[in-house]
């Protein structure tokens, strides 16, 4: 008998600002655009609320994957956020890229409220990429 | 002349933007650089239309034009360019093109009128076949 | 131990189709501090809100977690289900389990594991979530509009019709702006003084409108419903109490200087009102060029007032008021033509920017109403107007479209063929842009029926020839050279932001943008808002735009601040930054990211050993902060935390989703 | 004041008159002139693509030597070596990688420490146009000069700086000062066709023509330049357009600005 | 002045840490040898917080930026402190003098020009100082002290060649694949003991209280887990992003030996690359570049 292996889902934590991605998410939902159920979303109120440790803890707690999304740049709800968010988490990535850590496992999109179907595309591209690559074990705790 | 996309999507545009370091697709076609150049009386392709026929690929056309002989690199169309673009700069790149074929030498020491080799300060001289030839 | 009750919504067969909520109310059972589970088809119907509300009393919940629908949707509902139940109406939180999961995902037992998993994450951020409180702030009820062009008399009138108080001040000694030198606006030719002047009397004479003029602002603080404005009030030299505008010492003061209303076309004297129909229409006198304030002698228009209206003593004077909103209504400058050589302004008498030729058409201008070439007072058969002279130029200008140039040069050129018969005009353009009601048939009237020829081509260089002018350019349509040997040269000038608008945007604390222009809270939807809260914009002072779009963001700017003044008191957003004493090192790095400006240095008195000591620490003020949360990444240490999306709750957030 | 100084091929040859008017001129100012060691040709064109360093060898050389000589500021004359010399001090200094690229292939690393000065530039400067006035003895009173800039001295601005590219004063005020009779025409910052005058005759003579007739129109009676290639230029299709009795009332000699000076000081 | 910081000799050669002196007649204890290589910034935090006077502190080139960190910290006022600016031409590594000489033998070493010169014995030797100077000293490019009220002599001449050897090692770390790259940190990391030294010494690690030092919430977990000690190491390099000015004391202090300055170099010339050349120490004055942005930044991540 063959063995099925199960194929591995992905953990995928997304960070969504409340003014435009995660308001791209709810519109992918009105208009049930289904995408990868492996995406957990936690909202806040801009991008530039995102810590790096929050993304840190993230992989260490067992997220393969971590998404920031806010509003495309110039679009800020409050005004400069994002253009902060840029800075600092282009840092961020290449740092942990310069670590060692697959690019793919850390990604920062710019999605508004009106995109929902970019929002579900984002999700399943991200999902997939994340599949392929396989579980997070470079920054996951051990115990 | 005609536009396609093969020609718009050609390597040669790509190689003028690289040699001289100028974007053609800055231009927005305001003509300031051909109303003051002066030398554009006797030229083919006008100076605005050295940047519309590189910004659609008609490299071609440029490279058999006389215009690329006729600019004296004066920057008199760069000086005043709203787009910041640098027009001799794109034509020396073509004129580089040519230049760097086989037998692509615009002038040759025998051309010289009598005049100019009696007279002509060697500044001119080493100008003009530092820009016609190689 | 949190006594958290979760409620897990059907919605209908919205939810339940996809998530077994059986499933999902036995995981959520046995979830940390979960004390009660209950399942409703429609939470946010009455039955289910007060299902709520029993639940909440009877188990004595003191933490609320829904699994419905989007935040975004009924967050503020059940708030105030919770809070009618005796809770802080922060003390819910909502799981999203329809938008992001059961609409999306069509397997049920992915859409249940995801429901579980939001839910467990929300509960996890519930109980660690505070009770927030908005502060309640009063409101003064007066408004204050800076700038007195048509942006700031319109603001000012549509907040004093609706009945509030309002200040307009005005640093030139007259009302008007702009508008009020232009001679007919577009696209309807009606003239400008005739549909200005009348509202400039009606702020005059308005009973809720004070009027300041040779004023301006010299200092701000304070926020929303609370600013406090200091206002320098020039020494005008003339008590406006006595003066009767008679306009005797206006014929007899001995000094002249360029007048500015005029562009500098004719002189003024030193003491001066700008112009015929200016309001208050009482002078000033500038004592930079008045021969007494230079010279120490004079005094002839003392002498020939009979009211005894001029007072050489007075000061300046700095009077503090508050407020509850700002207008900010400041205009613009014309570009200066320094860098543009190639077009002999300066260098020929005949070359003109466009402000200047208006006043050449305006009937109270120093022609009358005549265009007549300032060389020889002849009339030019033939005008070359160029456009984009500052504009669309990154080289040496603004990189920007000034927007209101193609339509004012062909309303010059209808003008030319009207008032010089057989006049010619040229516009050189590099684009037409004409997108406005009725700007286009405008547009058409210019090169159809008044005979102006229009070539797509900018002008490289005008050469002065004699009399004449040489326009040399090319028409990139036909590749043809143009050379055109003409009688006068009009320059469409860019518009610019104010010289000092960068000055006035560190006063207010609101930012520009890299041209100077007062920057929107938000492109598209508030466009009349700045990023501080309370302070609004009209007119060109945001960027280029003509007078019936700053008009309507006049009005609007008005009803944005009436809205603010109708209501009882100001609530603050209890989701706001908060600092921690202990934790905060000073240095500041919080204020560098704030765009509302709303962190500033406070000093704080703390006990080390046994001594007290001061020192300095980060400080937010509630009725500034909108809760970004920026400033919180931007501190190391963690010290300022944003309250309904703090540290600790996020963490516990990405902890619970990731389990 | 001390300069380091760059001569150039032309002021050797065809210009000798430039260099020697100068370099008395000079002298008589109290300017200290030395002639840098070794110098090559300038190249007299600065490169217009990314693909050429070598080009660069010869001005970063000889800015080198001047380095060398102990001078903070190397003095040009010919409008075509100022041009050159110039730019490429200032790419040097602004682009690293250019700069990393040059000194890769000198023996010693230059980083554009030198200032490169025209003449004209010394003279408003260094001298000062008003201690100039002071200096001349013949004052050029009722003489209409046209001074001719030409593109060299003041294009591209960004890089040049030396005056307003549109409406440079700067051989005005220096006109003004030796007490001449400045004649002001649009045409003086023209290009006169600079090296199509090898190659392609009739369009220099066009160029020429104009720049010819709207100064004599405005009253000139001669030309002032600082470049050798202009001189030739005006004075070659002159005397052409003389010859073919296009415009037969033209006879404006061209003189460089170091011969006028040269003239006032009475040397 | 109540105080100054300088250095002082201990009992063995390479040994010149910090002295606080407060008495003036010792003020011959305080030495500057080719061992004063130890950063007196850091003191300064505690001398004004404890107390109201003024204090005066000796400076090398490294040492005076981070009187400038501390100033845009506003860690520090300005008018308490007078600075005395020490141009250095770099200071010795004991371990590549040991790994040539005979530890025992050596009884003093002083650095004079590009010569070191060991007493070893009544023997004395002299040696080109380059190859035993500190790596950090010979990748220096601001040796001169940045800020000073007082420079004790005159400036020395940076070192050639420093402008290139700066990212020498980053461009070899990153030239490696995605793999390598993780098993080099992982056996760079796996040595790493979490001791903060390299923390406590940093002077732009100048937070009343560290953020990996709280508990509630606690960012950092205490046990000695892999995934913990690259999050230390992530958020430390991301805290002095922009704002780490190359001195290279927490790399030459670790015990364990990790090249932090290759981590905090990469971000350094990541942000030089995206958003404009800033050094950090030289201006006290000026926005580190995460604290500011401009509307065309570019982002190191898809932005469609």
């Amino acid at each position: 008998m063959p063995v099925v292996n199960e194929r591995f889902e992905p953990l995928i934590v997304a960070f969504c600002c409340n003014w435009c991605s995660y308001a791209g998410a709810d519109l992918a939902g009105i208009s049930r655009m289904s995408y990868a159920s492996n995406v957990r979303i936690i909202r806040v109120p801009c991008s530039s609320r995102v810590n790096p440790g929050f993304i840190i803890r993230a992989f260490q707690r067992g997220a393969d994957g971590v998404l920031v999304a806010g509003c495309h740049p110039g679009d800020c709800h409050y005004h400069s956020g994002n253009f902060f968010t840029r800075r600092r988490l282009t840092v961020l990535k290449q740092m942990i890229e310069y670590l060692g850590i697959e690019p793919q496992r850390f990604q920062v999109r710019w999605i508004s409220g009106s995109e929902g179907a970019k929002f579900a595309m984002v999700m399943n591209s991200v999902a997939e990429e994340i599949r392929l690559l396989g579980p997070n074990r470079k920054l996951r705790d051990v115990r | 002349m005609k536009i396609t996309t093969d020609k718009v999507n050609s390597n040669l545009v790509r190689e003028v933007e690289e040699v001289s370091g100028q974007k053609v697709s800055a231009c927005f076609q305001c003509g300031k650089c051909s109303g003051g150049c002066p030398v554009v009386l006797t030229m083919d392709v006008l100076p605005h239309q050295v940047l519309r026929y590189a910004q659609l690929g008609l490299v071609d056309e440029l490279l058999h034009c006389k215009t690329l002989w006729i600019c004296a690199s004066c920057q008199t169309c760069d000086s005043r360019c709203p787009r910041n673009v640098d027009i001799p700069k794109v034509i020396e790149a073509l004129r580089l093109l040519v230049l760097r074929n086989k037998g692509g030498n615009y002038l040759h020491p025998n051309d010289l009128s009598e005049k100019v080799r009696r007279n002509a300060p060697q500044q001119g001289l080493v100008s003009a076949f530092r820009k016609f030839a190689k | 131990m949190k006594r958290i009750g979760v409620f897990i919504c059907w919605c209908g067969s919205n939810i339940a189709g996809t998530v077994d909520i059986d499933k999902v109310a036995a995981a959520a059972g046995t979830m940390n501090g979960v004390v009660y589970v209950d399942q409703n088809k429609y939470t946010c119907s009455e039955i289910g809100q007060a299902m709520i509300k029993d639940a909440i009393k009877e188990y004595k919940l003191d933490r609320v977690v829904i699994a419905a629908c989007s935040p975004r949707m009924h967050e503020n509902t059940f708030r105030k289900t919770v809070e009618s139940a005796g809770l802080n109406p922060y003390y819910l939180e909502i799981a999203n389990i329809r938008e992001q999961c059961s609409w999306v995902h069509k397997d049920k037992e992915a859409g249940t594991a995801k429901a579980i998993s939001l839910i467990r994450t929300a509960v996890a951020k519930a109980a660690m979530n505070e009770a927030l409180f908005a502060v309640e702030m009063p409101i003064t009820r007066r408004a204050l509009v800076i700038g007195g062009g048509i942006a700031g008399i319109q603001a000012a009138l549509d907040i004093a019709d609706t009945g509030f108080e309002v200040d307009l001040v005005e640093r030139e000694p007259s009302l008007g702006g702009r508008m009020a030198q232009l001679d007919k606006t577009f696209p309807t030719l009606d003239c400008s003084a005739c549909i200005l002047t009348p509202k400039m009397v009606d702020v005059a004479q308005h009973e809720k409108i004070r009027l300041f003029t040779y004023a301006e602002v010299e200092k701000v603080e304070g926020y929303l419903g609370n600013f406090t404005v200091t206002i320098r009030h020039r020494a005008r030299s003339v008590d406006l109490q006595k003066c009767t505008g008679c306009g005797e010492c206006l014929a007899k003061c001995p000094a002249k200087v360029a007048s500015e209303f005029e562009e500098g076309l004719v002189q003024r004297r030193a003491i001066y009102t700008p112009f015929p129909q200016a309001v208050p229409n009482k002078p000033a006198i500038d004592r930079a060029h008045c021969r007494f304030f230079t010279t120490g002698k004079c005094k002839v228009c003392q002498k020939v007032c009979p009211a005894d209206a001029i007072d050489y003593e007075m000061e300046d004077r700095l009077l503090t008021n508050g407020y509850g909103a700002i207008v900010v209504a400041t205009g613009f400058d014309t570009h200066k033509l320094n860098d543009y050589g190639e077009y002999a302004y300066g260098k020929h008498p005949d070359v003109l920017t466009s402000l200047e030729f208006e006043r050449l058409l305006n009937a109270s201008g120093p022609t009358g109403g005549k265009i007549l070439r300032p060389s020889d007072g002849k009339a030019p058969k033939t005008v070359a107007f160029i456009q984009c002279v500052g504009s669309r130029d990154k080289a040496k200008g603004n990189s920007y479209c000034a927007k209101i140039c193609c339509m004012y040069t062909a309303k010059h050129a209808i003008l030319l063929s009207e008032k010089v018969p057989g006049s010619k005009a040229f516009v050189f353009y590099i684009d037409v842009r004409t997108a406005g009601k009725d700007y286009e048939e405008f547009y058409t009237r210019a090169y159809e029926e008044c005979g102006a020829s229009y070539i797509k081509g900018n002008v490289s260089k005008v050469f002065p020839e004699g009399e004449k002018l040489l326009v040399r350019g090319v028409d990139v349509l036909s590749g043809a050279l143009v050379e055109l040997l003409v009688d006068m040269v009009v320059l469409a000038v860019s518009v610019d932001a104010r010289a000092d608008a960068k000055e006035l945007a560190k006063k207010l604390a609101v930012t520009v943008n890299e041209h100077k222009f007062f920057t929107e809270a938000h492109p598209k939807l508030r466009p009349v808002d700045t990023q501080t809260a309370g302070i609004f914009l009209a007119g060109v002072c945001q960027g280029p735009k003509d007078i019936p779009e700053t008009v309507a963001q006049a009005s609007a700017a008005a009803v944005k601040v009436a809205a603010i003044f109708s209501k009882q008191s100001l609530l603050s957003n209890p989701t706001v930054a908060e600092v921690e004493q202990k934790l905060c090192s000073g240095d500041m790095s919080c204020m560098a990211v704030c765009p509302y400006g709303a962190i500033s240095e406070q000093v704080v008195e703390e006990r080390r050993g046994r001594e007290m000591v001061t020192r300095k620490i980060a400080r937010v003020n509630v009725a500034l902060c909108q809760g970004c949360g920026a400033c919180t990444v931007a501190c190391r240490p963690g010290a300022i935390n944003l309250k309904g999306f703090t540290n600790q709750q996020i963490l516990a957030e990405v902890d619970a989703i990731c389990l | 004041m001390r300069y380091s100084y760059y001569p150039g091929c032309t002021l050797k040859t065809m210009a000798k008159i430039y260099e020697d008017t100068a370099l008395s001129t000079a002298k008589a100012l109290g300017l200290n002139l030395t002639e840098i060691k070794e110098w090559q040709c300038c190249g007299a064109l600065y490169p217009l693509n990314t693909e050429e360093i070598f080009s660069f060898f010869s001005p970063v050389r000889a800015l080198l030597q001047a380095r060398a000589g102990g001078e903070d500021k190397l003095l040009t004359l010919c409008a075509g070596c100022y041009n050159v010399f110039k730019r490429t001090n200032k790419a040097v200094r602004e682009d690293g990688e250019l700069r990393r690229k040059i000194n890769d292939y000198l023996e010693d690393d230059y980083i554009g420490e030198v200032e490169v000065v025209h003449y004209l530039e010394v003279l408003k400067n260094d001298v000062g146009f008003a201690f100039l006035a002071e200096r001349v003895k013949k004052k050029l009173t009722g003489r209409k000069l046209a001074p001719y800039y030409g593109c060299l001295l003041l294009k591209p601005w960004a890089e040049m700086d030396l005056d307003d590219v549109e409406n440079p004063t700067i051989f005005e005020n220096f006109l003004t000062a030796l007490g001449a009779t400045v004649v002001d025409y649009p045409y003086k910052t023209e290009c006169c066709g600079s090296y199509l005058s090898m190659a392609n005759e009739d369009i220099a003579s066009a160029a020429v023509g104009r720049i010819l007739v709207s100064a004599y129109k405005n009253g000139a009676e001669a030309f002032v330049v600082a470049c050798p290639l202009c001189k030739y230029n005006l004075e070659e299709y002159q005397k052409e357009l003389f010859a073919a009795g296009r415009e037969p009332q033209l006879k404006l000699p061209v003189v460089y600005f170091t011969e006028i000076l040269a003239e006032a000081l009475a040397l | 002045m109540a105080a100054v910081i300088g250095w002082r000799k201990k009992d063995f050669w390479w040994q010149s840490p910090v002295v606080f002196l407060e008495d003036p007649a010792a003020a011959h204890r305080l030495v500057w040898d080719p061992f004063t290589v130890y950063s007196p910034v850091k003191f300064l935090l505690e001398w004004q917080a404890s107390c109201a006077a003024k204090v005066g502190i000796f400076v090398k080139g490294c040492d005076s930026r981070g009187i400038n960190r501390l100033l845009q910290d506003k860690r520090l006022e300005r008018e308490r402190v007078v600075v005395y600016g020490v141009p250095c031409g770099g200071k010795a590594d004991a371990e590549k003098i040991r790994a040539s000489f005979p530890a025992k033998g050596i009884k003093d070493v002083t650095l004079l020009g590009e010569q070191l010169v060991l007493t070893v014995g009544d023997r004395e030797v002299r040696v080109a100082a380059e190859a035993y100077l500190l790596d950090k000293c010979l990748t220096c490019r601001h040796p001169n002290p940045v800020v000073y009220d007082k420079l004790l002599w005159e400036e020395v001449l940076p070192r050639q060649r420093a402008d290139e050897s700066r990212f020498a090692r980053v461009q070899a770390v990153a030239s490696l694949a995605t793999e390598e790259r993780f098993f080099y940190w992982q056996r760079q990391f796996e040595r790493c003991i979490r001791c903060f030294a390299c923390r406590n010494t940093c002077p732009a690690c100048n937070c009343r209280v560290c953020i990996f030092d709280q508990a509630e919430p606690r960012w950092l977990g205490k046990a000695n887990d892999p995934a913990d000690t690259l999050n230390y190491h992530i958020i430390r390099a991301f805290h002095v992003a922009g704002r780490c000015f190359e001195c290279g004391e927490c790399e030459r202090i670790c015990p364990a030996g990790v090249p932090l300055q290759e981590l905090n170099r990469k971000l350094i010339k990541d942000i030089n690359e995206a958003y404009g050349d800033y050094e950090a120490g030289l201006d006290a004055t000026d926005q580190p570049p995460l604290g500011t942005y401009r509307g065309e930044d570019p982002a190191g991540f898809d932005e469609s």
